[in-house]
């Protein structure tokens, strides 16, 4: 078979040892899979290359980089201002988480802070974004596993958060929504009603997706005890988001290290037991009513005042380096910034949380069938976009 | 046209099992030579089913279930067989299975 | 004239055509059944998509013709038109034949599938068993066609879908034993195999067998209806195609005509099985509570349903039709749909006039010709709705479900149904020997 | 066999009812049969020797419906077209034939095979030529309705009493169980 297209055996892949060489398939004998690039549940470009025992998983690889746009090397070569649109375009279904990150990242750099009605704004658009990338985690998630049915229902209503992101920045998806130093848009006429009847309509939504994933017995079977995670391995491998938290660590960053004004809200970290996929999804289903209970509290309390610090025209951050991370709806997104006092970084390097939770996908798969590997991928929330960069 | 008779049937029956025969003696590969066995039993069939007809009783109908058993449970042990052979010979060749012993 | 059409209805009079020895009949019969079933794929395909699209809070089709309806045809001539690859490393002609075994395999099950008790092309005393044999015969079809694609996704799929359907015909064929058990419970001791003879057996019990021995039958038959959705490869069972994990299983690399011919077998296999189901357990074509609400009156307001169905039909077209925006750019598809709706009107009128002929002839006693039209299509009516009803539950089950894990079904089939089926048929001898 | 179930077989001998099949599918079935069961032995692939098999056993089915025995004919499609043929399949996926369709298809002692299967093939001319007076020309038709009662009867024998292969048909189940145990175990990668 070594002609075959399919042959990955030249590859020096490290933890797969593919230079066995080739036997005929039966079942004391590996079969070597490619899942992806062009796969229906690898979300993107993830290439993954499985080594089977008939379906059962015996290892995996992953291969990365079809979306590699080199980011990171356009940051040293644009201005901070206009390196900021192109934050939106990592993890492109929560656009505004990265654009806080970066944000607050050059502001704390630059030793500025954003006024309180331009953190409040910050606040109820991230957590919007947050409930967005749930529900769009959740019909992908859904349907990787069989239930077609969830992923037009989140459409529907993720079509109602995008609207919001449409009358108060223009943009749906990569909606560049904030600047360096705060907000350039106020807020329509009328936004705060909008966001509150959002809350309303959604509310009862999350429950009628509950209804229809979590006391089934298929879901169930297909997600207890599948990928499961322990919190030291998680912790060890780097993982961040809800992906920890469901394995039983209840560490999140708007809590651990309050940024934006997070501090000033009452909210529940939701966490696992397990660490597998069925709690990975309660958790997610859980921090999505967490999330509306903080944008009730910001746009009850929402202040009144300018909403932009005072920043000069030209950014120049003095000299020095920062790290600064976010609570992503993915995980800890986390911008290091090295700056040389010029208007340009001199290096930028972002830790984006898909990526580092991608690690923990061989961990997860090891022992289980094929099937189960299309459910974890799911439930790690990788995009893509974010992963490669 | 000739009525068919119980003749014909017997005639189609030996044609399938020399058939059957012959891949039983030639062929190298199992799988094959386990078909042929399958052949080979369905000429038997084929017979028993005849002479059923052929003297009005059931007794041949009844015979060639049993044979269908038989071929079944034949089917199932080769075949497996084969599968434990080609473990740890890694051929299916049957002038290769020549040692008692692995 | 009269006379002469008559003589050739007479002869299936009370005898399906093949048992008759009737060439001509079987022959005609064949032509009918074969230009239903195609007819019945196209319209399952495109009440699938509708159906599954308002599941789904879609549209669905809505471009081709007035709300899709042209939408089957458009995707057939696309399939057809469509370029026919065969991989360079495939098996050329394994993979030229694979989809034509499906294909015969799940059209020749309808040789025997009794829309009433004349309506088959035959009647054969071995019915169940040449049905459950040769739909059986259809997973040859995927195994051979995931084979010879030489490519991996296929060949899971394949041998996924080989190992489903052996396990799962195990428990499918203990849940039919136990109701071909339920038919020997008569006067003369004898059961029979033969499909119209297995409704027959209920019509003289005068009970569906899902009913029998409550609540035996209705187990068997949720055994028989979980195991036929996986003999079909549907939702949640759908292990050999799973989209999200196979990419097609074992139809990956088929395109055109040939991946056309695999979804026709698949729906005609659904719609066989489903047959199965409903002349086993669901009465096949007789109409609900036949002794209960018996007399001529009943008979006329029961051979009303078909019209009223049609009926019922054209009025959602006519629906459909006032709804429809005025704008001009509509002007074609209000056309075609009040079209629609009036042919389908026509043949709701045709239907009530028949029922009310054939009415007017029971007074006699003698069955007229109207009024034996009128019987047969009572009887190709219910057995077709009952049927449309599982055809339905198919893509409700596609709607709601996850897909389960395959080796969760496998235990499903080995652990749970198939000690089930094994207790139920036991069951149901026992108490059938206690009983007569 | 019970004596009220013999007469009754003989009382209907064939006479006046129509064939349902003429010659020409014998002839058709039979051609079919041989030609793939030829094929069978022939061809390099193993998965189109199953192909053919399938056929053949497919046109031996139609046989059997000719002999008037459809409980048997649906009992080769069911356990042989259905079952056995579907296991011999899922093996040749699980062994890789690439390698093998390459190889020396028959064995080197091909000749000695040949000469001995001529031989039983004289033999049986040889047999049907001076026997030919064993088979008579007669056919009984068994009626066809109640093939699958009177096959019932006979294995499981009918109104409590023991049929003729009741015992024998007990032990076929005994022999298919260790075959299945057997198969398992074999197979099994570790016992």
């Amino acid at each position: 078979m070594n002609d075959s297209p399919h042959d990955v055996s030249n590859r020096a892949l490290s933890n797969l040892d593919l230079e066995t060489p080739e036997k005929p398939y039966l079942d004391s004998n590996e079969l070597i899979i490619n899942m992806g690039p062009q796969h229906p549940a690898t979300h993107g470009v993830l290439r993954v290359i499985l080594k089977l025992d008939g379906e059962k998983v015996l290892g995996t690889e992953c291969v990365i980089g079809y979306l590699h746009r080199g980011v990171e090397k356009i940051a040293e070569n644009r201005t901070y201002t206009m390196f900021n649109p192109y934050v939106d375009r990592m993890d492109y279904v929560a656009a505004v988480s990265n654009g806080l990150g970066y944000c607050e990242a050059v502001e704390k750099l630059m030793n500025v802070e954003a006024p309180a009605r331009a953190k409040y704004i910050r606040v109820i658009l991230t957590e919007l974004n947050r409930i967005a990338s749930h529900q769009l985690w959740l019909g992908t998630h859904a349907l990787d596993i069989g239930a077609m049915t969830p992923l037009f229902y989140t459409f529907r209503d993720r079509e109602e958060i995008l609207k919001i992101f449409e009358k108060y920045c223009g943009a749906r998806l990569t909606t560049h929504a904030f600047r360096i130093g705060g907000c350039q848009y106020e807020t329509y006429a009328g936004f705060e009603k909008e966001v509150k009847n959002f809350l309303t309509f959604v509310a009862p939504k999350i429950d009628e997706y509950e209804e229809l994933l979590t006391t089934n017995r298929i879901w169930i079977e297909r997600t207890k005890n599948v990928g499961v995670i322990s919190a030291a391995d998680a912790i060890a491998l780097g993982v961040t988001g809800p992906v920890l938290r469901a394995s039983g660590v209840k560490w999140d960053l708007r809590k651990a290290q309050p940024y934006a004004a997070y501090s000033e809200f009452d909210f529940d970290i939701p966490t696992g037991t397990n660490g597998d996929t069925y709690d990975r999804y309660l958790v997610r289903m859980a921090e999505m009513r967490q999330s509306l209970r903080i944008i009730e509290q910001a746009v009850n309390r929402i202040p009144e005042g300018p909403i932009m610090a005072k920043v000069p025209k030209i950014i120049k951050p003095p000299v020095g380096e920062i790290y600064h991370s976010i609570e992503a709806p993915k995980g800890e997104l986390g911008y290091f910034i090295v700056s040389d006092g010029s208007t340009q970084p001199y290096r930028l390097r972002v830790r984006p949380p898909s990526f580092v939770n991608l690690q923990a996908l061989d961990t997860m798969v090891r022992g289980l069938l094929v099937a189960d590997v299309v459910a974890v991928i799911g439930t790690i929330d990788i995009v893509l976009g974010e992963v490669d960069r | 046209m000739i009525p068919i008779t119980t003749f014909h049937y017997l005639v189609v029956a030996a044609a399938l099992f020399v058939l059957g025969v012959i891949g039983v003696l030639t062929r190298r590969n199992v799988v094959i030579v386990l078909m042929s066995i399958e052949l080979i039993l369905n000429a038997v069939n084929l017979n028993l089913v005849a002479f059923s007809r052929m003297w009005g009783n059931l007794h041949g109908q009844v015979f060639s279930i049993f044979v269908t058993v038989d071929a079944a449970a034949e089917a199932a042990v080769g075949l497996g067989i084969l599968i434990a052979f080609f473990r740890n010979k890694e051929t299916i060749n049957v002038d290769e299975i020549d040692l008692l012993k692995w | 004239m009269p006379n002469f059409i008559m003589s050739y209805l007479g002869i299936k009079d009370a005898i399906t055509p093949g048992a008759a020895g009737s060439q001509f009949w079987a022959l005609v019969y064949v032509f009918i059944i074969f230009a239903g079933v195609s007819v019945a794929v196209m319209a399952m395909n495109w009440l699938e998509r509708k159906a599954l699209a308002h599941f789904q809070i879609r549209l669905g089709p809505m471009r081709v013709g007035p709300h899709g309806l042209l939408q089957p045809i458009a995707d057939a001539i696309k399939l057809m038109l469509k370029e026919d690859i065969i991989p360079a490393e495939a098996d050329q002609f394994v993979f030229w034949v694979a989809p034509l075994i499906g294909l015969l395999a799940a059209f020749t099950v309808y040789t025997v599938i009794p829309f009433g008790p004349s309506q088959a092309v035959s009647d054969m005393n071995i019915g169940i068993l040449f049905m459950l044999g040769v739909s059986s015969l259809g997973v040859l079809g995927i195994v051979v066609a995931g084979w010879a694609s030489n490519s991996h996704y296929p060949l899971i799929g394949a041998l996924r879908s080989s190992a489903q359907m052996v396990s799962y015909e195990v428990a499918m064929g203990l849940a039919v034993v136990s109701a071909i058990l339920m038919t020997s419970l008569n006067a003369t001791g004898t059961g029979t195999l033969s499909m119209i003879g297995i409704v027959q057996a209920q019509q003289q019990q005068g009970v569906w067998f899902i009913f029998k021995f409550f609540p035996l039958g209705l187990i068997a038959f949720g055994i028989f209806a979980i195991a036929m959705i996986a003999e079909t490869n549907r939702a949640p069972f759908d292990m050999a195609e799973a989209e999200s994990e196979l990419t097609a299983g074992y139809h990956t690399e088929y395109s055109g005509l040939r991946w056309s011919l695999f979804m026709l077998a698949e729906y005609a296999a659904m719609i066989a099985v489903s047959s199965i189901a409903v002349a086993l357990w669901l009465g096949g074509w007789m109409r609900p509570f036949p002794n209960l609400l018996q007399g001529p009156a009943w008979d006329f307001i029961f051979s009303l349903f078909p019209g009223l169905t049609f009926l019922g039909l054209a009025a959602i077209a006519v629906l459909g039709v006032m709804r429809m925006p005025s704008h001009s750019f509509f002007k074609i598809q209000r056309v075609g749909l009040a079209a629609f709706a009036a042919v389908l009107g026509f043949i709701a009128l045709l239907l009530l006039v028949i029922a009310v002929a054939g009415r007017s002839a029971d007074a006699s006693g003698a069955m007229s010709p109207a009024a034996r039209f009128r019987e047969g299509i009572d009887y190709v009516y219910w057995f077709v709705f009952k049927v449309a009803v599982f055809m339905y539950l198919f893509i409700w089950y596609r709607a709601t479900w996850p897909r389960y894990r395959f080796d969760q079904l496998m235990k499903i089939g080995w652990k749970v149904m198939l000690p089930i089926s094994l207790v139920v048929l036991i069951a149901t001898a026992i108490v059938g020997v206690l009983v007569s | 066999m019970n004596p009220a179930l013999n007469s009754g077989l003989n009382s209907a001998v064939n006479s006046g009812m129509a064939p349902v099949a003429t010659p020409w599918f014998f002839y058709g079935l039979a051609g079919l049969a041989v030609v793939s069961g030829l094929l069978v032995i022939t061809r390099r692939n193993a998965v189109h020797s199953a192909l053919a098999l399938i056929v053949t056993l497919l046109a031996v089915t139609g046989l059997y419906l000719m002999l008037y025995a459809p409980f048997v004919a649906a009992v080769q499609i069911f356990v042989y077209a259905g079952g056995i043929m579907l296991l011999f399949l899922f093996v040749i996926m699980l062994v890789n034939i690439e390698r093998s369709s390459k190889d020396r298809q028959f064995n080197r002692m091909w000749p000695v095979g040949l000469a001995a299967a001529c031989a039983l093939l004289a033999l049986f001319v040889s047999a049907f030529v001076k026997g030919k007076a064993l088979f008579p020309d007669r056919t009984i038709s068994l009626p066809e309705s109640s093939n699958t009662q009177q096959i019932a009867g006979m294995l499981y024998g009918e109104a409590g009493t023991m049929g003729a292969y009741t015992f024998a048909f007990e032990i076929a189940s005994l022999l298919l169980l260790v075959a299945i145990l057997g198969a398992v175990i074999m197979t099994k990668k570790k016992v």
